[in-house]
């Protein structure tokens, strides 16, 4: 139940990467941030057990959002600084951090440790259980995430597919371009 | 400034040669883990968004434009079309042989095809296309062209639009921190 | 006996590896400009992520995932030189002049200035 | 409170992510960053998410054929399902905000907060 060193040093990697995210006042310095933090969170999300999040992570979040990100910012403007970081907003980060420190008061001792296995998602027995035991006789198919996205939850996914066809829509529109006429 | 990319743009032999060497491997890889996310981690979510990254990596290498253009935006609108086509149809045709939205056992019981073929169809033919073509398109869109009004806005000088820009950035960031 | 030769190969490999990283990361932080920076981050980096894959290699052995890693290895050498070249040369097509040692009194400053613009 | 550190530690990583994800929203004036401030915050959620069905000593939720499944030990695929599909749904809305944001910039020639509210008032 304790944590790896291995774990201890991403999350401080981690951890690094999103306050220079915040604090960067160079907006170019702070999406190139950005993408080392989401491959951070990618290699984090194979630790603990997620190696289908951790690829969709490391080719949408570090790749497709930071090229999307870097070129929004080519046909903007990118503010020219003589200064390295953000000044520090300092209601802000009293807002904020009373958010953080509710949230980790209030929440945390009511959360089962990270990774026991009455964790109450895990030890479903109508939920996580039956997925985990019925998947290939049900459905034939060996990655029990596959098999939940298409079969169990087909419709869920077919609404997100949807969302996705709108958001695609939603950019054409907005752009009203002679892109796509 | 996004005037400039197709100014700006020169072809790279070292870019190219190596984009072509690493192409072929990048979209291999994404159409295996496409087809073969049944049974090992990965899946048409990831695949396709690799195959769409691949274009993304053809793009730099030959220029925006260009590959815009090999790529017809009506293959594009056609493949996100498509996806949402499939994906709506393999569920209604579960409805019309009388069960449920993509209850791939009718398949088995009317069709004789195993349950698993359903669901590979919704990944490789439904999801995996309209993640790739999104992906692609959302770069596209977000790449091209320029409304003209800020295109005979930039065409003075790069460093002039910067310039403005930062100046204005400059007066306010020395005023809001009062 | 050649257990013994493959955990020590191992071990100065992994080393070697961390050494360069070690080196390519310093070189990012202290190097003055650009141009210099894409240098030390494309070849040290290469040799020290290449020399820390070759390790994994030899320590997975046999198995399938060893090829992965060969494959990996093969991918970061081509795509980490290629990055490196394409950072130079559009920094180069910006008008970014390289840093010459007549700036020195100001080298701080006319890094800022380089990356920025 | 420490030893939450030792036991709790992805929620409490999640929850610090998510407050510094918030704080640029808040804080940063440029609307470029309070994009990446959103993305930031929902990359919070999914690591809660993850670290909700991750297991101990377990495996990544794939059911090998041959093994009875009541002795697998594996992580619960349902919530990196949902993460998943947020996932792509995140770059989608991202890519929504930023083609917004490229309209407001040809509009009003500006990407800061409080020049952008001066602008509108003085129109």
């Amino acid at each position: 139940m304790t944590m790896s060193w291995f774990a201890y040093t991403l999350m401080v990697f981690i951890l690094l990467t999103a306050v220079t995210t915040a604090l960067f006042r160079d907006v170019l310095s702070a999406i190139v941030v950005f993408g080392a933090y989401s491959l951070g969170m990618a290699i984090f999300y194979t630790f603990l057990l997620a190696p289908d999040v951790a690829m969709t992570e490391a080719a949408i979040g570090a790749g497709v959002t930071t090229i999307l990100l870097l070129l929004t910012i080519a046909r903007t403007t990118r503010p020219s600084t003589d200064r390295l970081f953000e000044r520090v907003h300092w209601p802000g980060v009293v807002a904020v951090g009373a958010f953080a420190i509710v949230l980790l008061w209030t929440v945390l001792p009511e959360m089962v440790a990270v990774g026991a296995e009455d964790a109450p998602v895990w030890a479903n027995a109508d939920v996580t259980q039956y997925y985990i035991q019925h998947t290939y006789d049900d459905t034939g198919v060996q990655n029990a995430v596959t098999a939940v996205l298409a079969a169990y939850r087909g419709f869920d996914t077919f609404g997100e597919a949807v969302v996705v066809f709108a958001a695609g829509v939603a950019v054409l529109i907005v752009l009203k371009r002679e892109v796509f006429a | 400034m996004a005037d400039q990319y197709d100014d700006t743009y020169t072809e790279s032999q070292v870019i190219l040669t190596s984009v072509k060497i690493i192409a072929p491997f990048t979209l291999t890889y994404g159409l295996f883990m496409t087809f073969h996310g049944a049974d090992t981690p990965g899946g048409s979510f990831q695949g396709g968004a690799i195959i769409g990254v691949t274009i993304l990596m053809l793009a730099f290498a030959f220029g925006i434009e260009p590959t815009r253009q090999w790529l017809s935006n009506s293959t594009l609108v056609a493949l996100i079309a498509g996806g949402v086509s499939i994906f709506l149809g393999v569920g209604l045709a579960t409805m019309a042989l009388g069960g449920a939205f993509l209850e791939y056992e009718l398949f088995d019981e009317v069709l004789g095809i195993a349950p698993k073929w359903g669901m590979e169809t919704i990944e490789i033919g439904g999801i995996a296309l309209i993640v790739a073509g999104v992906v692609i398109t959302l770069f596209f869109a977000t790449a091209s062209g320029f409304t003209p009004e800020r295109g005979t806005d930039s065409s003075s000088s790069p460093g002039s639009v910067a310039g403005r820009g930062g100046d204005r950035d400059s007066e306010n960031g020395g005023d809001d921190d009062d | 006996m050649i257990e013994t030769i493959r955990f020590w190969a191992i071990v100065v490999l992994v080393v070697l590896g961390l050494f360069f990283t070690f080196v390519s990361a310093v070189g990012v932080l202290r190097l003055p400009d650009v141009y210099a920076r894409s240098h030390t981050a494309s070849q040290t980096d290469t040799l020290g992520a290449g020399m820390a894959l070759a390790a994994v290699a030899l320590a997975l052995g046999w198995q399938n995932a060893t090829i992965y890693t060969v494959l990996l290895l093969f991918f970061v050498f081509i795509t980490n030189p290629t990055a490196a070249h394409a950072i130079a040369r559009s920094a180069a097509e910006t008008g970014i002049e390289p840093w010459t040692p007549e700036e020195d009194g100001n080298t701080g400053q006319s890094q800022t200035e380089g990356e920025n613009r | 409170m420490i030893e939450y550190l030792d036991t709790h530690y992805t929620y409490v990583l999640a929850f610090v992510l998510l407050a510094i994800g918030l704080y640029m929203m808040i804080a940063n004036e440029n609307l470029v960053k309070k994009v990446i401030g959103v993305n930031l915050f929902q990359t919070a959620i999914f690591l809660f998410f993850v670290s909700v069905a991750y297991v101990e000593g377990g495996d990544a939720p794939i059911v090998p054929a041959e093994t009875n499944p009541g002795e697998l030990l594996v992580a619960s695929p349902l919530p990196h399902v949902i993460v998943l599909t947020a996932i792509v749904v995140g770059v989608a809305l991202t890519a929504v905000a930023l083609a917004l944001i490229v309209r407001i910039y040809a509009e009003y020639g500006t990407l800061r907060e409080d020049t952008l509210r001066e602008v509108r008032a003085d129109e």
